[in-house]
């Protein structure tokens, strides 16, 4: 067939590869900067059948890069646009569309008809979704991910190589890590690696070359200097996943995604036991509160003491107005102390509540 | 020793640098950690992973005094 | 303005720097496989003059990677395809389209209305065409090109930095390098590459970052592994391309694209003086021809004798049938000695010819 | 000494193998392609330029035994 004729002549593809193309299911998640590069040369090399997911509609500042897209698209559903534009460049192939967010309910259904998922999302929630319905269901996952100059491509979940959270096991609190429609990127960074992404669904699925499993491989668009870091499988981590399933969204997701995140108000508290209370207020703040169940720790010193901090107790922290306390907070989640939390209106609501009850 | 440190994404924002040499004794990653707060306390606030010689490490491992890649997570797409 | 938002928001761009962008007039020659994500990225990012040279129709078998084109497009101008998608895209920005082969008649004027220069083509006389013209009208030229799973960019003639012929001085003899169209070439690859080159582009423009002058980058998508080789700018070699200008294609591309590279009739040099004839056959293959000007030594011996050879005569060397000889020439040029041919017809030609003088 | 050469494009298919380590005398590059077009007689017919530890050399540099990068032309676009 005329089409793929380039793809034939080459020894390492052949007639079987390209059969081995046409019979592949791949699932794109995000018809954006990175998904539509992805799509164009998924479609074009004539995968058998592609699936988009993506709920959003076209916006004026998606063009600078999402390429897929018309001006005349602005305001239409992006995998309606997208579809239309990628069976002009090949009609041969079936090309699916799930216009409809990613979310726990849905993830199985829709991941269960692809050998291979793309993750070209844009936010956490979703990637660590993504990343545990590959576990659970045993998908390879081909990753990218971009930051203003900077990209990351690898592959999850290939023949018992490491999954995302192996990488980074928890997602980082709401607004450590903005995403591209807050902090701008240049353009063609996502062109560079949703093409990489490319190569790694191709590459897996003629089992030619060698794919990134295992290696995070990192690019800067402005030095072209690139780094590929080792990543290894925790089986710990992946069996929490399998065993736990996709519920983790009630105990990450939620609570990441709200505007509070980690806060918690006094009175879903006061009358728990096993509760550790930390004061990271500077020691000459007032007022002081004594009671036995209260660590007093400055923030400047909370990663020199951690030996004192209980790994089996509810930790509250509270400081005056709730800033430094949700910063201990994300320090005590870098040290993998997860059961932490970030008390509303701080040392004034302690105070308050302690007058209540006695 | 000398290791070279390098930043990665908004991290090199926080640190104001992409890379920097640091002179330090032998330490585990750990202590490589605290040294770091120290200097840029805006990392305390930042999720990241480190790498050794492009391998990634755990709290625990020794630091020999190569290539130190501080890699924080990236949301966009 | 929204489209741009995504770059205006980036310290590094800002509004100085997409104005940069839209004042920016860059002329990409070849709409195919690299030519198609440049001209994307290019045209998204809001370029103000974008021109493409190319006089090819599309064909069914460019649709594996060259994603500007539908399906319908086949049989149609790919210059008029590809600015009809990309003024879709973004209608804001002029394209001009030149449906026509670059050849030393027209390269000047073209070449003169822009202020970079990307190569996208798939042949060596066009590259090296296209090199010598952003030498003599000093352009910034983004240099990329693919073979099969492996690809090269680099940034030549950037303030005061190497080109093409600092690293290959001259056009390799035909057929030695074959190109996509008869090889094959894994359809993603130029994505990556093409994507990479308009990144280039846009650091130029910016003045961002570290353009990839004097640093050849080598891709291998099969291994994701990458090597960047530093090249010299050699100062006499720009000045011969300055002081001979574009007549190089009498010398060069016009033999080394016909069938006979290198080849020459013994009719045309038996009256010449100042010629080093080498004979090239084994020391026993008969008949010996016995004169002052002929060399004799055997083709595995050539490159172990180069000092023999003589730099200021014309060189004709030949064999019985002129397949040795037409190596022997190879092994010269490589040796960057470069005036020599190999006889036509060989050693009868030359036993004829002395027959009739004599 | 040791050095490992790596093959490019095209001369990965001449040679059979996209990288190789060869026991080597010190030596310019000029003996480097003798010893070369020996093993693998394919490369004389092939335009190529040679570089070490990243650099393009010339023919009259010493090898100090290291990474040797043997680059052809591509043509393709």
């Amino acid at each position: 067939m005329s089409r793929y004729s380039r793809h034939i002549v080459l020894d390492e593809i052949g007639q079987a590869g390209q059969d081995k193309i046409s019979a592949a299911k791949v699932l794109v998640i995000g018809a954006g900067g990175l998904g539509c590069p992805v799509l164009q040369y998924l479609v074009a090399a004539g995968i058998g059948k592609i699936g988009v997911v993506d709920y959003d509609t076209v916006d004026e500042s998606n063009l600078q890069r999402q390429v897929l897209y018309n001006t005349a698209s602005i305001g239409q559903k992006k995998v309606i646009a997208a579809k239309e534009r990628l069976q002009q460049l090949n009609p041969t192939i079936t090309i699916e569309t799930y216009p409809e967010k990613l979310v726990s309910e849905n993830v199985i259904e829709i991941f269960k008809d692809y050998d291979i998922i793309v993750d070209g999302t844009d936010n956490f929630s979703t990637r660590y979704l993504i990343n545990d319905a590959a576990i659970i269901l045993d998908k390879p996952l081909v990753y990218g991910a971009i930051f203003k100059f900077e990209g990351q491509v690898t592959v999850f979940n290939y023949k018992g190589g490491p999954s995302y959270r192996c990488l980074f096991p928890t997602p980082p609190q709401k607004g450590s890590v903005p995403n591209c429609s807050e902090i701008g990127v240049l353009g063609v960074l996502p062109g560079i690696i949703g093409t990489m992404q490319a190569n790694e669904v191709l590459k897996i699925i003629l089992g030619i070359g060698t794919p990134l499993s295992g290696k995070l491989y990192c690019f800067n668009t402005l030095t072209n200097q690139s780094m590929t870091i080792g990543i290894n499988r925790e089986e710990p981590t992946i069996a929490m996943v399998k065993q736990r399933g996709l519920n983790f969204e009630n105990i990450e997701e939620t609570t990441f995604c709200s505007n509070n995140a980690f806060e918690i108000g006094i009175e879903s508290i006061i009358s728990e036991d096993d509760i550790q209370f930390i004061d990271v207020r500077g020691l000459s703040e007032m007022p002081r509160i004594e009671r036995e169940d209260i660590l007093e720790i400055p923030l400047p010193q909370l990663t020199k003491r951690l030996e004192l901090i209980s790994r089996k107790k509810k930790i509250i922290i509270f400081c005056k107005s709730g800033i430094r306390s949700a910063q201990a907070v994300a320090i005590l989640k870098e040290q993998n102390i997860t059961n932490c939390w970030s008390l509303k209106d701080g040392v004034s609501a302690f105070t308050k509540a302690l007058s209540k009850t006695t | 020793m000398h290791i070279e440190i390098k930043y990665f994404g908004m991290l090199a924002e926080v640190t104001g640098c992409s890379s920097e040499i640091l002179e330090l004794s032998v330490t585990p990653v750990s202590g490589l950690k605290e040294f770091l707060f120290k200097k840029h306390p805006g990392l305390q606030q930042k999720d990241f992973r480190i790498a050794q010689n492009q391998e990634l490490v755990s709290e625990e491992t020794m630091l020999t005094g190569q290539e130190i890649a501080i890699l924080p997570p990236f949301a966009g797409g």
